[in-house]
């Protein structure tokens, strides 16, 4: 366990001194540490407690809307309005998954697409609330410390603080009897209310936990945008990008989705510039391949390997 | 004073719109039923029998519908190809890998398309594109009327190789209980080929007969329809194919009466809310068989 | 000695087929009772109501006198009732320390207190010397010992024991009714159903006889299989 | 087809990526691939053919022009990273995009950078209003083009029909059709008219019959729609189907495509769409921009072109007259733009909140024989307008 934190602690060093080493690939960096972030958060609910979801764009953008709408219709600074917007997702989540909670496997992931796609037309139809279809544009934001809050150097730490704190979250999780008990409620309910668990509150406090981490990200990418529109922050697509990520990274593992952010992000950018049109194709094939060949994740089967061959190891010893 | 007329009007718009509902979500159905998968490329599958369509209408002139000779079996090939190559390697995979690799899937084939076909939309127009049949004062579109047709056609033919021919038995058996159809020597790894295909072959069709209607688009209109065919197939119940008819029509008239007599704004939200309420105190779907819950 | 676990009346149906039809029951304080009848006779169900995963049409549960009827299985390991699974799946990337850690927060919800009590239940079943290995292909009889470390680290004071001597060997078998020997001397109260004569037999203070979802005969081990309904019970399955 | 052989060849050309230092290359940020990539597409051929023209008669600065392309693939986290991977050949400046939900972040981030930004296809106000001093757009706005249907409908009044009063606003629920929604009502009460009607939709199954229904029970003098290619193509078919009739026709970007006429066929007729661009307008050059147009793309040229070919002039032209290739100077040459194209006529001018934004003159086309036809303003139309739509029974 030890070995997580330090390589946790070298990533972050590394990170600090990222914009020092390549200070014009920043943005690059910013969008693969928010996927690193929201793949992590969304890990909890959907590697460690077993429930997929394909409706996480709905936080994120109500992280972000908060941030985009406090600031831009009510004068609210982004710290307190971003305070806002975890509370709602948290409360969003807790209803959330009270309706639909009991919805086994594929039938609960297609609860969470019909209620994401209502969420997003709410935002598009309810422009009191939201600003409706047309965004909302951040034009001013405080200063805090005679910090440009705009700047490409100020989004880059905000978001790789954003992933550390999310990744950290989940090692301090995996150690403790709350992660003990994601684990057990994901392999077996059953099993699991046998040792006193509660499969209900246990798998409630992930979503909350993984709602609430995602729409600090979404209020990070607000700000890193600048200008936000229903239609591409409640978008079926991020909720599936953000899933996958984690996915093909290696569910339930805590490097996982950060590989998954790292391969997705970075091949996307690589596949951007080289193979121009062609580049959703390559990305599609990608995963394809990793799912056909690496179902349990790029880190998630190795880990299976090296504990096999481990345990091969001694036996034979 | 409440219009009969226009409430007649807009009900047979809606059993009329529901009809088509019903073609793209018969195919998902099917396979949910035998192979437990959930198909996010279906969506994209109908796109593929649009261009078929498109590209046979550019090259010979052919009527759409001519094209369905042609789109029928190419579906049913390529579908039962898709799953012995890809699918069929999932079998000891986490259960949502098939999920995932048709996600894959279908954005290989919008970009394949977009490639090939440009990001155009594209269409065949049809003289009889915007004729009506009346009858009294309540008038129905010739195009909808005919995809309303084809998806009783096809779902009858559907209905009879289920349930009238030895490939239907063993379709059913290994969709009631996999392991007993092993047992009594079903080949259930070719049962689910040729399911596949049969579920492509449908969506193909649907792609066929909704050109005249819609609009082809490459990367953008496939997880609209497939989001449609989820919740015709929730609606009647996943894996029943007569309930898909019945979940399309009722999603038809909902969408399109809310449509009507609410607000358009949210026209897909009310298909939305009636999927999840099915979903929640109805789960095996409202014609879907009762199922013993322990 | 007070009753442990007692039920009145337990009648259990679905969807009009009753498969548990008015059985009572009262076992005392570190007595074990034994579960017998042939297969769809309708044990695995009164097992279920009475760990509360099915909930039963009518009939009262008492653990040490408090009703526990109403309560979700949760609740009822919470308030004393540990059990084993037929079908036990390990978490094969986890150790088998952390594979029981998971039920011994339950009662220790520090990690270092919880990872002794852990400890403890490993070396009663005989696992502490793979404490840290993974449980990925564990043999049959080491996965059955872990299940009953996990049911042990809840801290129970009713333990059901579902099938936990099916498909084993004979000196696993031997060495399962040695645990569960000591299980009782240490005061603990045990329900198990159970196949294996021997185990029955053997370990069983009192027997319940079912079939077709009523108790056709119930008393000490040697009496009841004797029983010549309790014979063309099994035999008329045949 | 053309399309595989153009992503293979350009692989490994921008893999090995030989910076030609000779060249002035501008930067591009278009959407070449995802759901934006078929207006992308008719931006890069309009670029081109104002790129082949300017190379041909001496380039800037007496260098060749290039074009450094970078896709956005319809998303604005990868036009971002696009930004700075221009930034680090150090263009002198980048125009982009097609969306207003990638737009509006580019120019954002180039303010701060301060980077010239030309704006190639979003028309959303909030791009230039308030706007800021790197930011030009020489196309038309939200504003522009529903002030252009209004002042169009008030002609109608003037001219033909004094009793043009109730009008229905049907529209898609996207970025632009809502923002030309928003002010066609607020114009509709400036100018005394009676919005009796007032739906949008989600996209997807193109069933407008509910709608068009409802607004047949109140007999709109005037329908104000605004909906992509497909949809409109599908509402129009579908009022024909519903008996749906109003005096005049308006139906914003889908009907202004010549697809729109090949799918729609003679139910097109009547039909009004305001545009930016349009072969017949009274501009010097038209037709030769036209025939040069349709040559590139094969097919019949649409304003998306005429608006890629007029960004990469107004480019050049800022570049050529900019005393250095350096950003302030590029800016303020930009600033100073006063360029007569076949397009339009273009100033960059601060009004109405509005800051570098050309009050270009946008020309309503009508559908008259199956052609598109300038018919307003006035003294740029080509023909006459037709009034009033006869009703569907009648034709």
């Amino acid at each position: 366990m030890k070995k997580h934190y330090f390589i946790l602690a070298g990533l972050i060093l590394l990170g600090i001194l990222y914009p020092q080493m390549f200070p014009g690939y920043l943005s690059v960096a910013i969008t693969l540490l928010l996927y690193a972030g929201w793949a992590t958060a969304w890990d909890i609910l959907g590697g460690w407690a077993g429930q997929v979801s394909l409706g996480h764009a709905s936080f994120v953008g109500l992280g972000a809307y908060f941030v985009a709408v406090g600031t831009a219709h009510h004068e609210i600074a982004p710290w307190w309005s971003i305070l806002m917007g975890l509370v709602a997702a948290a409360m969003l989540a807790y209803l959330w998954g009270r309706l639909t909670f009991k919805l086994k496997g594929p039938y609960f992931t297609l609860s969470t697409i019909a209620i994401a796609e209502i969420l997003r037309l709410i935002a598009i139809n309810e422009g009191w609330l939201t600003g409706g279809a047309t965004g909302v544009f951040i034009m001013v934001l405080p200063e805090p410390f005679g910090l440009d809050l705009f700047s490409r150097q100020v989004n880059y730490y905000l978001a790789l603080a954003f992933a550390a704190t999310t990744v950290l979250i989940v090692m301090l999780i995996s150690r403790s009897k709350f992660g003990y008990q994601l684990r057990a409620v994901r392999e077996d309910e059953d099993s699991a209310m046998a040792s006193g668990i509660n499969p209900t509150t246990v798998k409630l406090k992930a979503f909350m936990i993984s709602g609430a981490l995602a729409a600090l990200g979404g209020g990070i990418y607000a700000i890193f945008l600048s200008f936000i529109e229903p239609h591409i922050i409640f978008y079926l697509l991020l909720s599936v990008q953000i899933a996958l990520t984690a996915i093909i990274g290696g569910r339930g593992t805590i490097w996982g989705p950060c590989v998954g952010a790292f391969l997705l992000v970075g091949s996307g950018e690589v596949f951007r510039t080289t193979f121009a049109e062609a580049n959703m194709l390559i990305y599609g094939l990608l995963i394809m391949l990793v799912v056909m060949f690496m179902p349990r994740g790029i880190v998630g089967e190795p880990a299976r390997y090296l504990i096999r061959r481990a345990y091969a190891k001694r036996a034979q010893g | 004073m409440f219009d009969y007329v226009s409430f007649l009007q807009n009900l047979s718009n809606g059993v009329l719109i529901g009809g088509v509902y019903a073609l793209i979500g018969v195919g998902l159905t099917l396979v949910f039923g035998v192979m437990k998968t959930i198909n996010f490329a279906h969506g994209d599958f109908v796109i593929l029998g649009m261009y078929c369509a498109v590209l046979l209408n550019t090259l010979f002139g052919w009527d759409p519908y001519l094209s369905l000779l042609v789109a029928m079996p190419l579906g049913f090939l390529t579908g039962a190809v898709l799953q012995r190559v890809v699918l069929s390697r999932l079998v000891e995979a986490p259960p949502e890998s098939s999920l995932l690799v048709t996600l894959g899937l279908a954005l290989v084939i919008g970009n394949i398309l977009l490639l090939t076909f440009g990001a155009e939309p594209k269409s065949v127009n049809v003289a009889y594109a915007s004729s009506t049949v009346s009858l009294g004062a309540v008038s129905f579109s010739l195009i909808l009327l005919l995809a309303g047709l084809a998806t009783m056609v096809v779902i009858a033919g559907l209905y009879a190789v289920l349930n009238h021919t030895e490939l239907g038995r063993a379709i059913r058996a290994t969709a009631d209980n996999r392991l007993g159809a092993e047992l009594v020597g079903i080949n259930t790894r070719w049962i689910e080929a040729v399911v596949f295909g049969i579920g492509m072959s449908l969506a193909v069709t649907a792609g066929v007969v909704l050109i005249p209607l819609l609009f082809a688009t490459p990367t953008f209109s496939g997880a609209i329809f497939t989001l449609k065919a989820f919740v015709v197939t929730v609606l009647g119940g996943l894996g029943n194919i007569g309930a898909a008819i019945a979940g399309g029509l009722l999603l038809g008239v909902v969408e399109v009466m809310g449509a009507s007599y609410l607000t358009s704004d949210y026209r897909d939200a009310y298909g939305l809310l009636v999927f999840l309420l099915v979903l929640l105190l109805r789960p095996e779907g409202l014609f879907g068989k009762t199922v013993k819950r322990v | 000695m007070p009753s442990a676990l007692k039920a009145e009346g337990i009648t259990v149906t679905f969807g009009g087929v009753v498969a548990v039809d008015d059985v009572s029951l009262d076992v005392e304080q570190g007595k074990i009772l034994g579960l017998i009848g042939p297969n769809g006779a309708g044990k695995t169900t009164l097992f279920n109501a009475l760990t509360g995963f099915v909930t039963p049409q009518s009939g009262r549960i008492q653990l040490h006198g408090k009703d526990i009827t109403r309560l979700p299985p949760y609740l009822r390991t919470r308030a004393g009732i540990g059990r084993t699974f037929q079908t036990e799946r390990p978490f094969e990337e986890l150790t088998l320390l952390e594979n029981v850690l998971v039920a011994s927060f339950l009662k220790e919800p520090k990690r270092k207190h919880a990872e002794r009590l852990a400890m403890e239940v490993l070396e009663k079943v005989g696992l502490a010397d793979r404490h840290d290995q993974p449980a990925l292909d564990l043999n049959l009889a080491r996965r059955r010992r872990l299940e009953l470390a996990k049911a042990l680290a809840v801290r129970p004071s009713v333990l059901f024991l579902d099938e936990m001597m099916a498909g084993l060997n004979p000196p696993a078998l031997k060495e399962m009714i040695g645990f569960v020997r000591q299980l009782a001397d240490q005061n603990l109260t045990i329900v198990m159903v159970e196949h294996i004569m021997e185990a029955i037999i053997e370990l069983s203070d009192h027997v319940i006889v079912m079939a077709n979802g009523g108790v056709i005969t119930e008393g000490l081990p040697r009496d009841v299989i004797e029983d010549p309904r309790v014979i063309t019970a099994y035999l008329g399955e045949d | 087809m053309k399309k595989w052989i153009a992503a293979a060849s350009v692989a490994p050309w921008l893999l090995s990526a030989p910076a030609v230092l000779a060249d002035i290359e501008v930067g591009v940020i278009n959407s070449l691939s995802g759901p934006f990539a078929a207006f992308g597409e008719r931006y890069q051929a309009g670029m081109e053919v104002a790129l082949e023209e300017i190379n041909a008669s001496g380039g800037v600065k007496g260098e060749p022009l290039a074009l450094a392309v970078q896709d956005d693939r319809s998303e604005a986290t990868s036009a971002l990273a696009a930004i700075e991977s221009l930034n680090r050949q150090d263009v002198p400046l980048i125009m982009g995009s097609y969306a207003s939900s990638i737009t509006g972040p580019m120019a954002q981030l180039m303010t701060r950078q301060e980077i010239p930004l030309i704006v190639l296809g979003s028309a959303d106000n909030s791009i230039t209003k308030p706007g800021s001093p790197w930011v030009f757009r020489a196309k038309h706005n939200s504003s522009i083009v529903a002030e252009s249907y209004f002042d169009y409908f008030d002609y109608l009044r003037e001219n033909f029909d004094d009793s043009l009063e109730t009008v229905a606003m049907l529209y898609g629920n996207g970025a632009w059709p809502e923002s030309l929604a928003e002010e066609g009502a607020r114009l509709a009460e400036e100018r005394g008219y009676e919005i009796v009607g007032d739906q949008s939709y989600d996209q997807g199954t193109s069933d407008f019959r509910p709608i068009l229904n409802r607004f047949r029970s109140e007999e709109p003098d005037i329908l104000y729609v605004v909906a992509y290619a497909e949809d409109g193509v599908a509402i129009a078919r579908q009022m024909r189907e519903v008996n749906l009739n109003a005096k005049a026709v308006a139906i914003d970007t889908g009907a202004a495509l010549p697809s729109f006429i090949d799918q729609v066929g003679d139910l097109s007729e009547y039909v009004a769409t305001v545009v930016s661009w349009s072969k017949d307008v009274q501009y010097e050059g038209v037709e030769d921009l036209y025939e040069r147009l349709k040559e590139k793309t094969g097919e019949e040229p649409t304003f998306y072109e005429a608006e890629g070919y007029l960004a990469l002039r107004v480019a050049a032209d800022a570049l050529e007259r900019a005393e250095s290739l350096e950003r302030s100077d590029v800016r303020d040459a930009l600033a100073e733009t006063d360029l007569d194209t076949p397009v339009t006529h273009v100033v960059f001018e601060s009004f109405d909140g509005f800051q570098g934004q050309n009050p270009i003159r946008s020309l309503v086309l009508q559908i008259q024989d199956g052609e598109h036809v300038t018919v307003f303003p006035d003294d740029l139309a080509a023909e006459d307008v037709r009034f009033p739509t006869p009703e569907w029974d009648e034709r």
